[in-house]
């Protein structure tokens, strides 16, 4: 692999793991937004896979496969699974920040990750640290995305998405976290899903709904 | 490359090049509109008119009566011949068949967009002009939707003109011809899919606006030109397949430079480079026509959204321009 | 007729005055009899000769076009008599030479600009205007006077020579103190956010040629003050004067632009599109400052190259827009979009220049704004990002709200010609418009002919703004600027454009889509004039066309955020019942949310301290003359 | 996406074209295979305008001979009316065809259009649209089916 396809796929993969953020944003439909997680999980996985190509680091590869699997496949069934037991809310009820207001709120947040992330790059210049903005704006909107979502579901997203940030960002850093370090992290993302599922089980048994703001009435 | 290919001495060839082009879109434009209809009607299960269908329906208005409503001014019945004009000369500065249009480097892509919302000024002008409810709704809703659109292509040309240093087509089209490598850049992916949606907005296409509507109040370019008749509405149909054309014609040269001759042509450069714009604005427009078939129009106060997700794409094209400029060319 | 021929007169001694301090050298004169201790100094150099030749050009067409616009109007004799003094005090700010000269010719601009606002003074709205007029300019005057006093103080001198000499010695405290002291000043006379509350509430009740030297001529002012104090005295400054300039010209712009596509009076409409365009000079310059303080001197030349164009297509086509106006209020007394319309057949001649001048104020190609914008974008586009994170986000975000403020503008000004000129009249008023007078459309004449000649012939304008750039080797003025010739030419850039080719090609153009519809006529049935189609309906009354607030209404709820408007449907039924609908009324109501967030609590503080201060006069003259007395004494005591 | 695979299981479902009959009204302006036309229901039952929707549908598709029902009377080359003129509609039927700029064809389409059919003799009842505008083409029939619908199109369209 020569020095300008590694630099090409690896941008390809930050700007793809970056436009499936903002699409998640945009799209109200939550099959859809489970969808578009699958091919961020897809990206996510491309970094580790290209750096392993690239090094000739067979650790990193299996690393990669790893994430497609549990990434890009595994937790977006269970997803998928938790859609499909709620019949009537199969879209995000209006969040509370209205979609063109969010989106700008996320042209911020990508400037601003743009404007932080430049001593990172300036360490050492790399093609894998220039790609590291993309996945810290995809940190810092999944983080917006949890704040501003009502559903748990879309939580639960928003939660896969700060995860995916994260790991995006330390491949690209520390070319690449121990395997181990991954599977834990994977791991616990996927009993987070199961519990987050388990919950909004519980919510729509008790209040007939997943609307968070709902659980304002625990409150005695 | 630079700016300055359209002032190297033009060859009559250049000339011949660019007036080939004005030719092309004026002759191919109903063809393309035709043949998006028929990709729409072969999707719906129908046989479809064909794809001559718009040069019939043109010919045969351009046979009918003039008529002008009471109380029009010259606005109205200028309109027409401005929004085409702008089109024919949008036509002749894009590099379509070949680079070195004498006019190049008399109006880059700013000028270029300046032009098209001269047209869009022109027929809303009209449509106010007429003095009807639905004149009045459809002006009202185009210049709305242009005044959203507005930011996401002038971001778009930034992101654009970032490689090539220069928002000049010319060396825009020839910067990305040299190296390739920038198209795999998520910048250019951005800017790809954000100008594509201006296009789709620009052009009245589905899910801004549906061309094929019969109902009055969901009307947006339709509904200003109600009043237009015989040679008029020919003009004004003409020119939004001109604009179309060239639209396509232009995102398909900026981010697929192939095939398109060189500022100093030969016979067969030209040829090719007619082959290849034909084909390219083809497919495209197939394309487009077969997305229509799955999606509906927007809610008209949805667009926004629409819009701003544009302009977020256009924005992160920009900053991504900047940032993941990498060093290897 | 005297008035105004005063008033061209001086106009045109201003442009000859202008045009040779910008070419010639330096035109210095000290008159010390005039004022004790330091005199009055004139001091006319290549930037205050550019301002004080576009004054003199808009008072050129005000002039002429006043000596009808008055027998017309039937003016008193004061305003009269103000219209030239308010000139003479314009054209004395940009030349004075001294700060007490400067503070002087200020406040006699102030004076007679107030003067005349409140010269139709019968009227309760005019009256309120000249209030709030009256407090701004006066505060915006005491930050200046501070400013200017720490100034002089620091620069060891009064005369700006003086100060110039010994501005490399200020310290940084001070030097930021008179920055933003002389901002805010000078931001509010030019109607910079969040200071023009002023502006859309006097521009409008003035007398329209009034209206017109305020709109075109007085707000410049404000510009120069920046100019001159901030960045030819002071200047080079640091990285963020620049980025406070944009962003306070990023946000005046925007909103402006906003408040301008949803308003529906025709001179409020005009008057928010001059904050608009102040705000995108206050961008340019700041642009230049930023990029020049960024050692980016080439980039930094085209932006203020932008700026000094943008403020002369402002002034010809804003002077144009106002004087239309004005005879559109002359003829029908209406200010009211929803209520005009169907002028451009009563009134063609009043509809052309209203057409040029909005032409040019929408930035369209063909258009007298279009190079300065041109110019402005490519500035920001080209600016030098490499490793430089402020200019890599500053200049997207900036070249979205130049464009978002294009689009509106082009929304604004189609609204403002097509609701008020085309169509058909929606009331008697306006059905009954007839044309100006010739010297009305003299005066409009001229400020059409300069829109015309910013639109495709900016080559007439390369030798003046080359030689302002010399003056300001701290904006940009060490490289040569972008070079406007047939072609205009970006220094290092590949970058051309050429409007007077676009504008000769696009009329090819149209005769060749002429030609076209031409095809086939020799089948046609004759051409008929038919009556409008109202879906079979017999006719459609004028009542039934789209109005400016239904045209804007789209925009107002997409921005509902930022306008925040106040609209009540209220339904009154028949009283025999409830499903028969006896009518319907719908209000809407859009104050500026900027004056209604921040200046309603200050005015309300103020009062409250007002009444307080009230205990202290209980009318009684000599506890005056005893607070007097006291006052002395203090005084005395403590300056002893 | 399932779409395209319903797209292709349905495939082509217009019905195969009879070959075209011979034209009985020459094409208005010459210019054969290009028709566009405004329907106006004089006041009908709604029989006739089922059928005519059924005729423009993917079944009978008549577009593919060139005909076109549009918003405007401005665009079109001809009415299409059906139904008895009633009253209230009698006017509009007139200022419709006012509206339409020359040359003009007047198509009427069902019983009632042609001769009042069931309700000849109502008492909000002007007559049939022939009474009122001149008719060039009558398509008979209560109502008359797509097929009739659109063979009589063709003889105007000539295609």
């Amino acid at each position: 692999m020569t020095q300008a396809t590694y630099n090409g796929v690896l941008n390809l993969a930050a700007g793809a793991f970056l436009l499936a953020a903002v699409l998640i944003v945009w799209r109200r439909e939550l099959r859809a937004i489970v969808g578009l997680l699958a091919w961020q999980g897809i990206a996510l996985a491309a970094i580790p896979l290209t750096e392993g190509i690239y090094k000739h680091d067979a650790a990193l590869i299996v690393v990669g496969v790893i994430v497609l699997l549990l990434r890009a496949v595994a937790l977006p069934l269970l997803l998928i699974r938790a859609v499909g037991t709620e019949p009537h809310e199969r879209r995000e009820s209006t969040p509370l920040v209205n979609t063109t207001t969010s989106l700008l709120i996320t042209a911020g947040l990508t400037v601003l990750a743009y404007a932080v992330t430049r001593p990172i790059i300036a360490l050492d210049p790399s093609p894998a640290t220039r790609a590291v903005p993309a996945t810290f704006a995809v940190i810092l909107i999944a983080v917006f995305v949890m704040v501003s979502r009502r559903r748990a579901l879309s939580q639960a997203v928003g939660f896969m998405m700060l995860d995916n940030g994260i790991a995006a960002t330390a491949f690209l850093i520390t070319a690449g976290v121990p395997l181990i370090v991954e599977l834990g992290a994977s791991l616990d993302v996927m009993f987070a899903v199961l519990v987050l599922g388990l919950l909004t089980g519980h919510m729509r048994r008790t209040f007939g709904g997943t609307d968070l703001d709902q659980l304002r009435e625990l409150r005695g | 490359m630079n700016a300055t290919i359209g002032l190297a001495g033009h060859t009559y060839l250049t000339y011949l090049a660019t007036a080939l082009q004005v030719l092309a879109v004026i002759v191919g434009a109903p063809f393309i509109v035709g043949g998006m209809r028929q990709v729409r009607a072969r999707l719906e299960g129908r046989a479809g008119g064909g794809i001559g269908q718009p040069w019939r329906d043109l010919h045969k208005q351009l046979r009918k009566q003039q008529v002008t409503p009471q109380g029009t001014t010259v606005v109205f019945g200028f309109a027409p011949a401005v929004v085409a004009g702008t089109a024919l000369l949008i036509a002749a500065i894009l590099p379509l068949i070949a680079l070195g249009s004498p006019l190049d480097p008399a109006a880059d892509l700013f000028g270029v967009v300046g032009l098209l919302f001269l047209g869009t000024v022109a027929l809303t002008l009209a449509g106010l002009d007429t003095g009807t409810a639905f004149g009045g709704m459809g002006s009202s809703r185009e210049i709305t939707i242009a005044a959203l659109v507005e930011p996401t292509i002038l971001l778009a040309v930034f992101a654009l003109s970032v490689p090539g240093r220069s928002a000049n087509l010319a060396a825009i089209v020839s910067a990305t011809a040299d190296n390739p490598g920038h198209l795999v850049s998520p910048g250019s992916l951005l800017a790809f899919v954000a100008l594509a949606i201006v296009i789709i907005a620009e052009t009245g296409r589905l899910p801004v606006d549906n061309p094929s509507t019969h109902l009055e109040l969901t009307m947006i370019h339709e509904a200003m030109v109600l009043e237009y008749a015989g040679p008029r509405l020919a003009l004004v149909e003409w020119a939004s397949g001109m604009r179309l054309t060239v639209l396509l014609g232009l995102l398909a040269n900026l981010f697929l430079p192939w095939g398109v001759a060189g500022a100093d042509p030969s016979v067969l450069a030209i040829l090719i480079g007619f082959v290849a714009i034909t084909v390219k604005v083809a497919v495209l427009a197939g394309l487009l026509a077969a997305g229509e078939v799955f999606i509906a129009k927007l809610r008209y106060f949805r667009i926004p959204e629409l819009l701003a997700g544009s302009f977020l794409l256009a924005l992160l094209a920009v900053t991504a321009s900047y940032f993941f400029a990498t060093p290897t060319n | 007729m005297l008035s105004g021929g005063l008033t061209a007169a001086l106009g045109m001694a201003g442009v000859a005055l202008g045009l040779s301090a910008i070419f010639g050298e330096t035109r210095h004169l000290k008159i010390s009899w005039l004022l004790p201790l330091v005199g009055v100094i004139f001091d006319l150099g290549q930037v205050g000769g550019f301002f004080v030749a576009a004054t003199g050009a808009v008072s050129i067409a005000v002039g002429i076009y006043a000596v009808g616009y008055a027998q017309r109007e039937h003016w008193a004799r004061f305003p009269l008599v103000m219209l030239p003094l308010f000139v003479a005090a314009m054209l004395l700010v940009p030349a004075a030479g001294s700060v007490t000269t400067f503070l002087l010719a200020w406040e006699l601009m102030a004076g007679a600009s107030l003067v005349l606002v409140l010269s139709e003074h019968q009227r309760e709205a005019v009256r309120s205007a000249g209030v709030f007029y009256a407090v701004m300019t006066q505060l915006g005057f005491a930050a200046i006077l501070v400013a200017l006093v720490v100034l002089s103080a620091a620069g060891g001198g009064d005369a700006f020579a003086t100060i110039a000499a010994h501005a490399g010695g200020l310290s940084p405290g001070t030097r930021t103190a008179v920055f933003l002291l002389t901002l805010m000043g000078f931001g509010s006379k030019a109607g910079l956010l969040p200071l023009h509350a002023w502006l859309p509430r006097a521009h409008p009740e003035a007398p329209s040629p009034v209206s017109a030297l305020m709109s075109a001529a007085m707000v410049n002012m404000g510009i120069y003050g920046i100019i001159r104090i901030d960045l030819q005295l002071l200047g080079p400054g640091p990285h963020w004067w620049g980025l406070t300039l944009m962003i306070f010209g990023a946000v005046s712009a925007v909103f402006g632009v906003l408040q301008a596509s949803v308003a529906t009076d025709l001179k409020r409409l005009l008057a928010y599109s001059t904050t608009e365009n102040m705000g995108l000079i206050t961008l340019a310059l700041g642009a230049a400052t930023l990029l020049s303080s960024y050692g980016a001197h080439q980039v930094a030349a085209m932006a203020m190259t932008a700026a000094l164009l943008l403020i002369l297509s402002h002034a010809a086509f804003k002077t144009l827009a106002f004087l239309a106006a004005g005879s559109v209020l002359a003829a029908t007394g209406l200010r009211d979009l929803d209520k005009l319309g169907g002028l451009a057949r009563r009134m063609p001649g009043t509809t052309v220049m209203f057409g040029i001048a909005a032409l040019g104020a929408s930035g369209l190609p063909l258009g007298a704004g279009f190079v300065g914008e041109w110019l402005l974008l490519q500035s920001l586009i080209h600016s030098p990002h490499e490793n430089n994170t402020l200019l890599a986000l500053t200049m997207p975000l900036s070249v979205g709200a130049v464009a978002l403020t294009t689009g509106l503008g082009i929304a604004a000004m189609v609204k403002a010609f097509g609701v008020g000129f085309l169509a058909r009249p929606r009331s008697a008023a306006a059905a009954a418009a007839r044309e100006a007078p010739a010297s009305m459309m003299a005066g409009m004449g001229i400020a059409a002919a300069a829109c015309a000649v910013f639109a495709v012939a900016p080559v007439l304008l390369g030798p003046v703004l080359s030689h302002v750039l010399t003056a300001l080797p701290s904006v940009g003025g060490r490289e040569a600027g972008p070079a406007l010739g047939t072609y205009l030419r970006l220094p290092g850039i590949a970058g051309s454009m050429s409007p007077g080719l676009i504008a000769a090609a696009l009329v090819v153009a149209v005769i060749l889509a002429l030609g076209l519809a031409r095809w086939g006529a020799r089948h046609r049935p004759v051409a008929a004039t038919v009556p409008l189609w109202a879906c079979g309906a017999d006719s459609l009354s004028s009542k039934m066309q789209y109005t400016a607030t239904s045209f804007a209404e789209p925009l107002q709820r997409v921005f509902d955020n930022v306008l925040k408007p106040e609209t009540d449907v209220e339904v009154t039924h028949f009283a025999e019942s409830q499903y028969l609908v006896e009518r319907v009324t719908y209000r809407t109501l859009l104050a500026d949310p900027v004056e209604q967030r921040l200046y309603t609590p200050v005015v309300r503080a103020v009062t409250i301290w007002a009444q307080w201060v009230r205990r202290a006069h209980p009318g009684s003259v000599h506890l005056y003359l005893t607070y007097g007395a006291l006052g002395l004494l203090i005084v005395l005591v403590i300056a002893r | 996406m399932s779409w395209i695979g319903k797209i292709r299981r349905v495939g082509r479902i217009v019905e195969a074209a009879d070959e075209a009959p011979e034209a009985t009204a020459a094409p208005p302006t010459g210019v054969t295979g290009s028709l566009q036309l405004r329907h106006v229901d004089c006041g009908s039952c709604n029989g006739c305008e089922l059928e005519i929707s059924g005729a423009f549908s993917s079944v009978y598709d008549a577009e593919r001979f060139g005909a076109r029902v549009v918003a405007s009377p401005r665009h079109a080359d001809g009415l299409i009316a059906t139904g008895v003129v009633t009253r209230n509609m009698h006017q509009p039927l007139l200022n419709t065809l006012k509206a339409v700029p020359e040359p003009r064809v007047v198509i009427a389409v069902g019983d009632c259009a042609i001769n009042g059919g069931a309700f000849a003799q109502g008492y909000g009842v002007v007559g049939s649209v022939a009474d009122v505008i001149p008719v060039d083409v009558q398509v008979p029939g209560c109502p008359p089916t797509p097929q009739q619908i659109i063979a009589a199109l063709r003889t105007v369209t000539g295609r």
